[in-house]
C-alpha cells in the first residue's frame, strides 16, 4: 500500500547506496525532481538503468554518483551528444564508469520481462549488430519449435524506480497518459517504485476504463511535486522546455560551468523550486 | 542557397520526400528523415503512416518535433502505445514497411554507425548509441538513408557496426538468416544512390541539379561508383520547396518562441 | 488498407478450407455474426484456436466444420461444459477432434508472441500441471543467464483471425474497449484480420490517445453488424444475454435439438438479424 | 436451510470470506470463490483488491459475475488490462497474494483437476480444463481452495492434474523450484482444512456449526485427518449472512430479469 510522503523523505526511505536504480522516462514525463533530490542526497555507487539517459543521467554521473550505467541511447535526444557522460567515458572524468549497453527493442524487452517476473527476455535482434560483440550480457536461445537463434537478455529489475506520473487519486492509484514510454514496465520491474505527481485528485471515477493506472498496492510512495518533470514535459499540465536541452549542451560542455549550474540550480534548490519552472509552459499544453 | 533557389539540405530532404509512398507505414529518425517524411504527407502522400519509436502510431505533426517523443506526436497521432508494445508488435511484428535513418558513419554496404568513433573500451568520440537503429535496419521491410555527405561520414571502414546494412555485400543478410531487404536507397545532399542488384554496394543513380561526379568524389571515403544512365533529380517543385520551408518556419518559431520563455524560466530556476 | 464488406463477402474473401482460424474474444465482443457467417458457408477442415471456445466454437464443431481445437479453457463461462465439443472428443461425432490444450497463461503469451512476429514464447508456466505431458508443443527452453528452466509454447499465427468490435471510423481504424482480451494481439498475430463493428463514426478525434486502436493498415476488411456479438456483448452498447448462454446448454445436450436450432437460428438467418437480438439488453448497456 | 438459520454452501462462502484480509490481492475464479471474496468486500475487507482473469483489476460488482467476463466487473474496476499483461504483469509477476480455486476433482495434497474423468486421450468425461488455473496455482502467494464435499470431488488420486498443488506431498513444490506456497487453505461446506506443516496433508481443522467428523468422512473420499485440537468455526453473523444473501439476491435478480428478455430475444432471432 502506498504512502504519500514528501519528496526528501520518498528518496531518502528508498533509495541506497550501491542501488540498482531506474529514473526512467522516455522523453515525456522524466522524473526531473526525483534524480535532483537524489543528487542533493549524494548517494554513491550507482548503477543507472535508463533506455535514454539523458540530463538526468548526464547530472549525476558528472557529479559522480554512478559506478555503472546501462542504457540504450545516452543522447541529448535532438540536440546531442551528453558531455558529462562522454567526460566519464572518455577521460574517466570524474571517475570511470562501466557501461552496459543495449538496443532500445532490448531495453524495452529487458523491462517487459521484468514487470513479468521473468529471468531474461528474447526478442528478434542485435542481428548484424557489433553490440552483441562487446556486451556480455546478450546472449541467445533457440527457439525449440523452429530453431531459430534470438537474441536473449536478462531482465531489468531494479531495486528501485522512480517515475513522473500526471496524477494519483486519494488512494494512491498514479494515471500515466500520453507518451506512456517504459513506465509502467519499470515500476512493475523494480523491488521498490516512487511516483512523483502533477497533482492529487478525489477519485478516479471519470477515466476511460482502459487507462495505464498504477494500482496503489503496486507502488510504494508518492510524492506531489508541480513540474517535477520539468525540462520534460507532462502531457496535460506543461510542454517540453526544448530551450533547456539545447542550453544544456552548452551547460555540460565544461566542467566547472556544470558544477556551478549543479552547485546553483539542484544542490541549493529544493523539489518546491520546479513548480515556478514550468510556470511560462502551461499555458500552452 | 546557391543560384539554384534552394539549397542542397532542401534538395535532399525533397529528393527523400518523393520516394515515400501513401500506403508506406514509414519507422521516423529525428532530423532529416524527419523532415523529409512530413514533406511527404504534407505534398504527394497524405495518407502515408508515420511512426515515432516514442509509440506515437499515424502521427501528423504541424511542426516538427525536436525529439522523438514531444507532446505534438501524441497529440495527431492515431493512437499511442507503450514502448514494449511498439517494438514487439509494430516493428518486430514486420508491420513497418519503411525505416528512415540517418548516420554519423556510413559505409558503401548501408552499414552505419552511431556508437563511437576510435575503439569501443576506449573510444575516441562516445556517440549516444543504437537506440532503435538496430532493429529498425532489420526488422523494417526496407531502410532508407539520409545524410549530407562528407570524407568523415562516409568512410570505408566505420569503426563499429550499430546498425547491420548490407555487410560485406552480396548475400551477407541472407547468410546471417535476415529476410528483410535492408538499405534500399541513400539520399545525400548531392545524389542519390541505389545498392548494386548483386555487390549491394551503393551506386550513384542520380545526381541533383548542379551536382557534379568530382563533387560527390570529393566528398565521400570511398570509391564511388556511378550507375552507366546517371539521371539528374528532378528539381524541387514550388510546392515541395514551399511545403518544407512553411514546415521549418512554424518548427523553427515554436522552439525559438518556447527558447524565448524558457531562457527565462531556467534563470528563475 | 482496409476495405468495407459486407460481412458474407468478408467472410468469403478471407476465410478457407483448411485454414487455421480464431474467433476470438475473451467472454465480451465475441464474433458470433462472422461465426455464423462462416457456418452458413459451410467450412471444412478448420483449425479453430481461441482461448475460451465457448457457444461458437461448440457450434462450429457441432456442425463438423472442425478439425482441430487449440484452446485452454473449453466451458460455457459460468454455465458448465461445451457438451457439442464434449461428443466431438468423447464419442467423435459428428467426427473426431484433435486438440491441442493449454493453460490461459500459454495461450496469451502465444498470441502476444504471434502479435510479436517470434516464433515463440517463453514464460514460468506448466510447473507440476499434466498437461505438458499430454501436449507435444509445451517444451521448455533455459535461461541464458540464471538457467531457470521456462516453459515455451508456439507462437499462434492464425491465417486469419476475426474479432467483434465497438466501432470504426470512416477511415478504418477500429475501436476495441472495456475487457480488451485478446483481441489485439488476436488481430495482428493473424496474416488477415477481419472485424465487424458496432458502428462507423466520422473519426476517432476526441478519443484518448492511449486506447487499444487497430489502425486501418493493419486490417483487412470491416463489417459492420450491430449485436453481432449477441449473446455475449459490446460495452457500451448492450450486455450480456446471461440467459442464452443458460439456455445453450440445455440446446447442445441434445444432437437432434442442437441441428434443429441451428437450422433455424443460424442457417435460415442472416447477419441484419443479430440487430434485434440485442435490442432489450440495449437499455440497460 | 437446517435448523441452524443457515446452509451449509452459506457457512462455506462466509467462512472462506474470513480468510481474506484488506490488503490481500486476489486472483478470483467464478462461482463459490466469487461470492466469498465479495462478502469480504462488503463486510471486512473493503480495501480487498479482487482481480479477474478477464483482465479487470479492483473491481467491485454489485452483483456476482455469471462469468468471468461480465461487464459489471469492467464498469467497477480501478483499470481494465488486456489479457497477456494480466497473465504476464499481473500474476507471473509476483503480485497475487491469493489465488482463490475451486475444483472438479481435488486429492489430498491440494492437487486439482478440471481438464477429465478418466483417460486424457479417451476420456469419460471432457471436463472445460485449466483456464487460468495452472499458472494461478504455482505463481499466486498462497492457494485458497473451496467446494462442497462430495466423494466424486474429493479423492484418493484425481484423474488428471490440471493444477499442482503439493504434488505428493511435503517439499515436492520446492523439488520442482516452485517457491510460492501453494494450498494453505481448504474450505468446504462443512469444515476448514489445513495442510499439515510437514506432510502437506489436508488436516480438518475446524468443524461448521452442527457438523461432525463422520459426516466430513462420508463425503470424502480419502482417510481424513483431524487435527488434534479440532474447532468449531463461529456461526455465520448476521451481518455476514444479511451480505451474502442480498448479494444474491441481487445476483438472481439480475440474472432472471435478463433472462426473461432474454428467451424472447431468442425466440426472435
Amino acid at each position: 500500500m502506498t504512502k504519500f510522503l514528501p519528496l526528501s523523505k520518498a528518496v531518502a526511505d528508498n533509495l541506497n547506496n550501491g542501488d540498482t536504480v531506474a529514473f526512467e522516462g522516455f522523453t515525456h514525463l522524466i522524473p526531473t525532481a526525483a534524480a535532483h533530490e537524489a543528487i542533493r542526497q549524494g548517494f554513491k555507487d550507482l548503477t543507472l538503468v535508463r533506455m535514454t539517459p539523458d540530463l538526468i543521467y548526464d547530472q549525476m554521473i558528472g557529479m559522480g554518483m554512478a559506478r555503472k550505467a546501462i542504457f540504450s541511447y545516452a543522447g541529448n535526444p535532438g540536440v546531442g551528444l551528453l558531455r558529462r557522460l562522454r567526460d566519464a567515458v572518455e577521460n574517466g572524468f570524474p571517475h570511470a564508469l562501466e557501461i552496459e549497453e543495449h538496443s532500445h527493442a532490448a531495453m524495452a524487452n529487458a523491462y517487459e520481462a521484468g514487470a513479468a517476473g521473468l529471468p531474461c527476455a528474447i526478442f528478434r535482434g542485435y542481428r548484424g549488430a557489433e553490440l552483441a560483440r562487446v556486451n556480455p550480457n546478450i546472449k541467445s536461445v533457440t527457439c525449440p519449435f523452429t530453431g531459430e537463434v534470438l537474441a536473449a537478455v536478462p531482465s531489468v529489475r531494479p531495486d528501485v524506480t522512480f517515475i513522473h506520473a500526471q496524477k494519483a487519486n486519494k488512494r494512491g492509484d498514479v494515471l500515466v497518459e500520453g507518451i506512456i514510454g517504459i513506465q509502467k514496465e519499470a515500476a512493475l520491474a523494480a523491488r521498490r517504485a516512487v511516483v512523483t505527481v502533477e497533482e492529487v485528485v478525489d477519485n478516479f471515477d471519470d477515466l476511460h476504463p482502459n487507462l495505464t493506472v498504477l494500482p496503489n498496492w503496486s507502488v510504494t510512495a508518492i510524492s506531489v511535486v508541480p513540474g517535477g518533470a520539468h525540462p520534460s514535459y507532462a502531457h496535460g499540465y506543461y510542454i517540453r522546455d526544448n530551450a533547456s536541452y539545447l542550453e544544456w549542451d552548452e551547460i555540460a560542455a565544461d566542467r566547472d560551468r556544470f558544477r556551478e549550474w549543479m552547485q546553483k540550480n539542484v544542490i541549493e534548490k529544493t523539489a518546491d523550486d520546479f513548480s515556478a519552472r514550468v510556470e511560462h509552459l502551461r499555458n500552452v499544453a | 542557397m546557391s543560384e539554384l533557389g534552394f539549397t542542397p539540405n532542401e534538395m535532399m530532404t525533397i529528393a527523400a520526400s518523393r520516394a515515400l509512398k501513401g500506403d508506406d507505414v514509414c519507422f521516423v529518425g529525428i532530423g532529416a528523415p524527419s523532415a523529409a517524411c512530413n514533406v511527404a504527407r504534407l505534398t504527394h502522400a497524405p495518407e502515408i503512416t508515420l511512426i515515432y519509436e516514442s509509440g506515437t502510431i499515424g502521427t501528423a505533426p504541424d511542426v516538427l518535433p525536436l525529439s522523438i517523443g514531444d507532446g505534438e506526436l501524441c497529440d495527431t497521432a492515431i493512437t499511442t502505445v507503450s514502448v514494449p508494445e511498439m517494438f514487439r508488435y509494430w516493428l518486430q511484428g514486420g508491420r513497418i514497411s519503411i525505416g528512415f535513418l540517418g548516420a554519423a558513419q556510413l559505409d558503401k554496404f548501408g552499414n552505419i554507425n552511431t556508437t563511437v568513433i576510435g575503439d569501443y573500451a576506449h573510444p575516441k568520440t562516445r556517440l549516444p548509441g543504437g537506440g532503435g537503429a538496430p532493429e529498425i535496419a532489420t526488422s523494417s521491410q526496407e531502410i532508407y538513408i539520409t545524410m549530407a555527405q562528407s570524407k568523415r561520414g562516409m568512410v570505408d571502414k566505420i569503426d563499429f557496426y550499430t546498425s547491420f546494412g548490407h555487410g560485406d555485400g552480396g548475400d551477407h543478410r541472407q547468410r546471417l538468416g535476415i529476410d528483410t531487404k535492408g538499405p534500399t536507397l541513400l539520399i545525400t545532399d548531392l545524389a542519390i544512390w541505389k545498392p548494386d542488384p548483386a555487390t549491394k554496394e551503393f551506386t550513384v543513380v542520380s545526381l541533383h541539379p548542379g551536382v557534379t561526379r568530382e563533387k560527390v568524389q570529393e566528398t565521400c571515403g570511398w570509391t564511388v561508383k556511378f550507375a552507366d544512365k546517371l539521371e539528374e533529380t528532378p528539381e524541387p517543385t514550388q510546392l515541395e520547396l514551399q511545403t518544407l520551408r512553411d514546415l521549418k518556419a512554424r518548427t523553427d518559431a515554436a522552439h525559438k518562441g518556447e527558447a524565448v520563455s524558457a531562457k527565462r524560466g531556467s534563470k528563475d530556476g
